[in-house]
């Protein structure tokens, strides 16, 4: 963007608290619940700023702006206040559910998949569902099975709801922003290993549009599609391939759903060649899909095959030997991208 | 409690507006003109009426599969419910949810609900939504006997009490959950014992009595508009029909349904409403002739209504941003 | 098969219930629980026969052969009563447990997503989870968002879980069966507008191997696939192609995971040309996964972009009018066939 | 209750060995050789021991995301389990679990589990199992007291009701759920007062108490052995740790800290033994030598196991076809 603004480095969780923080300050009908995002609710000894602020101390501090009505522990009952939301969204307010880790979605599968998602189209569109669920994905914590997933295929399979995820700070601010001002019901992916990155945000009020990939570095000899963890990957990957005289083009795809079909198949037309990596599971998830759709609108700009990188479709393995097997890296990137390079 | 002529034809003419509109639908899906699964509230009228007779503006109630009688209580148009119901462009949800998911939340009614138990967690949305918003808006919750067993009425019940939220919980125990009896999928014999498991008021009434279900709501609306927290409150009541139109009902005794039937809520209130003098049957019968004329109206709306165009398909989807 | 079998006709319904009762013959450990699925429990005054059998009568009969201990009626509590398959299947037994609608998901995703798919992986191999969840799909009866829903790419995306859908009598007798010879957790998906459709099906025992599509029609110039009804009306579009002159190869899934990459690719490498029909939504849905695996496993054979025939992005609509056009049928096939074939 | 100097003997040692393997644990984490989440169940020792001491072979357990207690208490190998939360190949589950997940079905240990409320279904399906196959076994549910919120608490109990499951839920109410108190997100003190919702009998009881635990326990096994059906049985108890490594711990007090290991499990029953004369100091410090032993050689065995090779990432995802 041409627009001068003032910037400051944070991590990716401060972009975060620092979106819901700005956010609530503009718009009174936004509040925040979940498990433990304020912490120690009604303990009389607990200084606000001991609180824990979230499992992961992302919400930590906005207890003591905005008071335990607006940022409300729960207690785990994420069907009942993740269906709560969806009552307070349709009748005037701007909830933000936080669900701890999107594994949980088993927990309150419904509250997203027959309710949020359908009620403005069951209603004939006399409704609307503004509301944001705040979830982590991921791997590389050694969480296992049922606390290191990549949840994001099922929720993009929903129509009705959209489904971002950022992969550095500034966008994390900018999409949750504009989660917050969208109107219908946003999952908002946080992937476990970015927390502590470090990035460059504007000061202030930040929207970066939902629906917008972003091209994160133009090449002309491959594309390489990432989202999240995996966007950061494919740049380290393009770099890596820059030395082989690779000179590979980078989607940050920023939003899963809907997805930018116009910026992946504009790439594909000039690199002719495309490389999907992602974390979710290979069988009806990401990469698939966007492999799915070029090779049906974009057909006759693809040269190659379509690489994937993607875990087996196994769940997320503990030792920390077959977690770091498992998870897509920029060096499976870079064999992919050479594979599909012909090099 | 005092109840005054216009409370008694209040009641019965929602009552009878909803006996009417059921009957009519069952014709009306007989003759092949109703798609989908229709699931009446014939013989349960006395509960939606009798509890939505003490709402105001603003508040609002979530229903179930069984949701038309909720609608007609809560002041939805008959005109739209049944044009929805046909499916039709002038539907209340323009045609796109018909029966299971007929809606109207500018009155308040935030839907049928095809999920079992979809609802308690939305009812205490919206009235924490309510209570954040600064009003004294309560929201109801209506669910049957059967979804008392799902997962959300627990977790429903403990947010709502521990946030004292201003939901009543009302249970529409029929009896049966499809043709499962509650005797057996229910633990116990009142669901309101299990009030005390979340520390608020329970109470079991016979909800076939339109003026008992008025008296108790009221009481637990006029709590959880104090900012008291929430009531449960269980309704007996029958449903007259199949479980959906279509089930033969073979799990229903004939001296069941007549020892319900003659129970019935409409007759009660005729009854009591000539012996205490607070209306007469001549009032009675321009009710039952004026609501006649509406369900027809509405059911001629329906039929001469169109169906939604093919643009509307995949319109409806998300809201266009508003920022 | 070459093998003579006596065949008889029956529905789709009555298919399912005899493997259900051929199979609980044969092996004591199997039992069926779910809503009504004997059908008015405790009362005295009904008599077996005149039990519902399930909310479309197709497990009827069997609570008179096997008794109510077998046949068991459950409350409305998903997540126990799947839950509780998972907890039997682990300790010795084989449960099949209906979930009514598989919109019903919501209500007990848990134990589909954390607990039977991932025990296996999770307990190193030394634990396994033989049950089937039986559970409806599909449009056609008015049933709208919440109750028409198509979604095995949920279940797909799922490591551990294999997921079926018949599009016939026989096949849904022999995959049935085999789903309770597995060993694993199997998600058996049942078209609801297939259970009066009749067919031949062979007497007593009959096993159609899971991870197994057929190839039900063959052809040179293009390939159909299909799952569940669209096999069906794929085999109907490639009759009307037939008059074109277009020669179409059609491919009936039956297994959606693990799914017949071979198949599929042997008769892209044929045909050259590819047409996915599916019912599911089209976001990280089940053909943009398989038009993504072929333009990475099949690229070379491929001559025109992929088809896709899906419904939109959008939850199911009540409306007939809506309804009829939101489902794919024989006429979008065909259209899309031509497309791709070029004429 | 008859205590013998065998059962003080076996409650203690198993206490000692849960103690001890946890402390070892938080000091292995410290030092960086454990990775991912661990939550602790130190302090809690009474609860698992305590019931699974009356627990006979074929009898199975459902644990939680705090599973370390429940394993030992049902007989799990601690080498194997050391190495579990090492990510060893030779652990309980070939490294692949972890603390979350560790298993042994083989010893009726289905497993700790990352899901809060993932344990009460399949509780009841073990249960369902143990009866349909006529045997008198019976399965233990743990649970938090965070997890009596979760929808699956409740959907269980009534299943569990209805069908005269052989389960005994037992609650382990801690006083917290991660850093927020029960008194906060349980709208009633005691969780056993939800029993009578299910018409099931419920107590609450000392859970610093082992012989406590032991004896309510054991009358709880006993009558679901007989087909009487679950019980519900909530144990007062305290985690001495944070809520995994790592927590601060800042929303509990020092006094209440103090307090409560005041009131240690395993100081009091040395005490009682030593006081009941059932055992003396030195049996007690036999145990101790022993149990350090163990442990000690359970790190060295975790230590010395290699990782799992890269080709385990993707088998034991399916069975190969039994038929
Ligand atoms: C989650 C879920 N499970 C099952 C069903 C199928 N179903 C629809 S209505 C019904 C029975 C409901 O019984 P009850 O709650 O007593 O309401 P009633 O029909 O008696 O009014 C069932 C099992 C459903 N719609 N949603
Ligand atoms: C469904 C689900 N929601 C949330 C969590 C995150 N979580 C893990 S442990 C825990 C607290 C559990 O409290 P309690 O049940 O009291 O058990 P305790 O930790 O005290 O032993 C939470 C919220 C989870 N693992 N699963
Ligand atoms: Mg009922
Ligand atoms: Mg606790």
């Amino acid at each position: 963007m041409a627009v001068q603004m003032k910037t400051k480095t944070v991590t990716f969780a401060e972009a975060i608290n620092e979106a819901i923080r700005l956010e609530m300050r503009r718009n009174p009908r936004v509040f925040l619940m979940g498990e433990d995002v304020a912490g120690g609710a009604t303990l009389e000894h607990l200084e606000e700023d001991e609180a824990w602020g979230g499992v992961l101390g992302v919400t930590k501090g906005l207890v003591q702006e905005f008071g335990r009505e607006r940022i409300r522990d729960t207690p785990i009952s994420e069907s009942a206040y993740i269906g709560a939301a969806v009552g307070a969204a349709a009748t005037g307010m701007v909830p933000i559910a936080e669900l701890m880790f999107c594994s949980f979605i088993g927990s309150c599968m419904d509250s997203l998949l027959n309710q949020s998602s359908k009620i403005r189209y069951m209603f004939g569109g006399k409704a609307s569902i503004p509301m944001v669920v705040r979830t982590i994905i991921g791997g590389g914590f050694r969480a296992a099975a049922q606390h290191a997933q990549t949840l994001y295929p099922i929720f993009a399979h929903i129509p009705g709801l959209k489904v971002v995820a950022a992969s550095n700070p500034a966008d994390a601010k900018g999409l949750l922003t504009a989660a917050l001002r969208d109107g219908n019901p946003v999952i908002f992916c946080e992937h476990i290993a970015l927390y502590q990155i470090k990035g460059e945000i504007p000061e202030g009020e930040y929207v970066v549009p939902i629906g917008k990939a972003a091209v994160t570095r133009e090449g002309k000899d491959v594309t390489l599609v990432g989202v999240s963890m995996t966007a950061r990957h494919a740049l380290a990957a393009a770099e890596e391939l820059a030395k082989d005289g690779i000179d590979a083009e980078v989607v940050d795809l920023r939003t899963i759903s809907p997805l930018d079909e116009t910026t992946i198949l504009n790439s594909v037309a000039k690199t002719g060649r495309l490389v999907v990596a992602d974390e979710s599971n290979p069988v009806c998830g990401l990469a698939t899909h966007i492999a799915g759709i070029v090779a049906s609108k974009g057909f006759s700009s693809l040269h190659a095959p379509v690489g994937l990188v993607t875990p087996p479709h196994s769940p997320v393995p503990f030792s920390p030997v077959l977690e770091d097997a498992y998870l897509p890296s920029p060096e499976k990137i870079v064999a992919a991208a050479r594979a599909v390079c012909g090099k | 409690m005092n109840i005054d002529r216009d409370t008694v034809l209040k009641l019965y003419e929602t009552m009878v507006t909803i006996r009417d509109f059921e009957t009519r639908v069952k014709d009306e899906f007989a003759r092949g003109r109703i798609p989908g699964f229709v699931h009446l509230y014939a013989g349960e009228e006395a509960v939606a009426t009798g509890v939505c007779a003490s709402l105001k503006e603003g508040d609002t109630i979530t229903s179930t599969h069984r949701g038309h009688g909720h609608c007609i209580a809560k002041g939805c148009d008959v005109d739209g419910m049944m044009a929805e119901i046909f499916g039709k462009a002038t539907g209340l949800c323009k045609g796109k949810g018909g029966s299971m998911h007929i809606a109207d939340v500018s009155k308040g009614m935030l839907g049928a609900n095809g999920i079992v138990g979809g609802g308690p967690p939305l009812a205490c949305g919206a009235a924490l939504s309510a209570k954040m918003r600064g009003s004294d808006n309560v929201c109801i919750c209506f669910f049957g006997d059967g979804a008392a067993e799902q997962g959300t009425f627990h977790e429903s019940l403990n947010l709502a009490a521990i946030w004292k939220l201003p939901v009543v919980f009302v249970a529409e125990n029929n009896g049966f959950a499809e043709s499962t009896p509650v005797s057996y999928h229910c633990a116990i014999e009142n669901i309101a014992d299990r009030a005390a498991g979340y520390g608020i008021p329970g109470a079991s009434i016979d909800g076939m009595d339109v003026l008992a279900v008025y008296e108790a709501a009221q009481e637990a609306i006029n709590r959880a508009r104090k900012g008291l927290g929430p009531s449960l409150l269980e309704c007996k009541t029958y449903r007259y029909h199949g479980h959906f139109e279509g089930d033969q009902q073979l799990y229903k005794t004939d001296e069941l349904q007549q020892k319900m039937m003659a129970h019935d809520a409409i007759k009660n209130l005729h009854e009591t409403g000539i012996q205490q003098g607070l209306a007469t049957a001549q009032d009675f019968d321009a009710i039952d002739a004026r609501v006649q004329q509406k369900i027809e109206g509405a059911v001629a709306f329906a039929d001469r209504s169109p169906y939604p165009e093919l643009s509307e398909l995949d319109t409806d989807v998300y809201i266009v941003a508003v920022s």
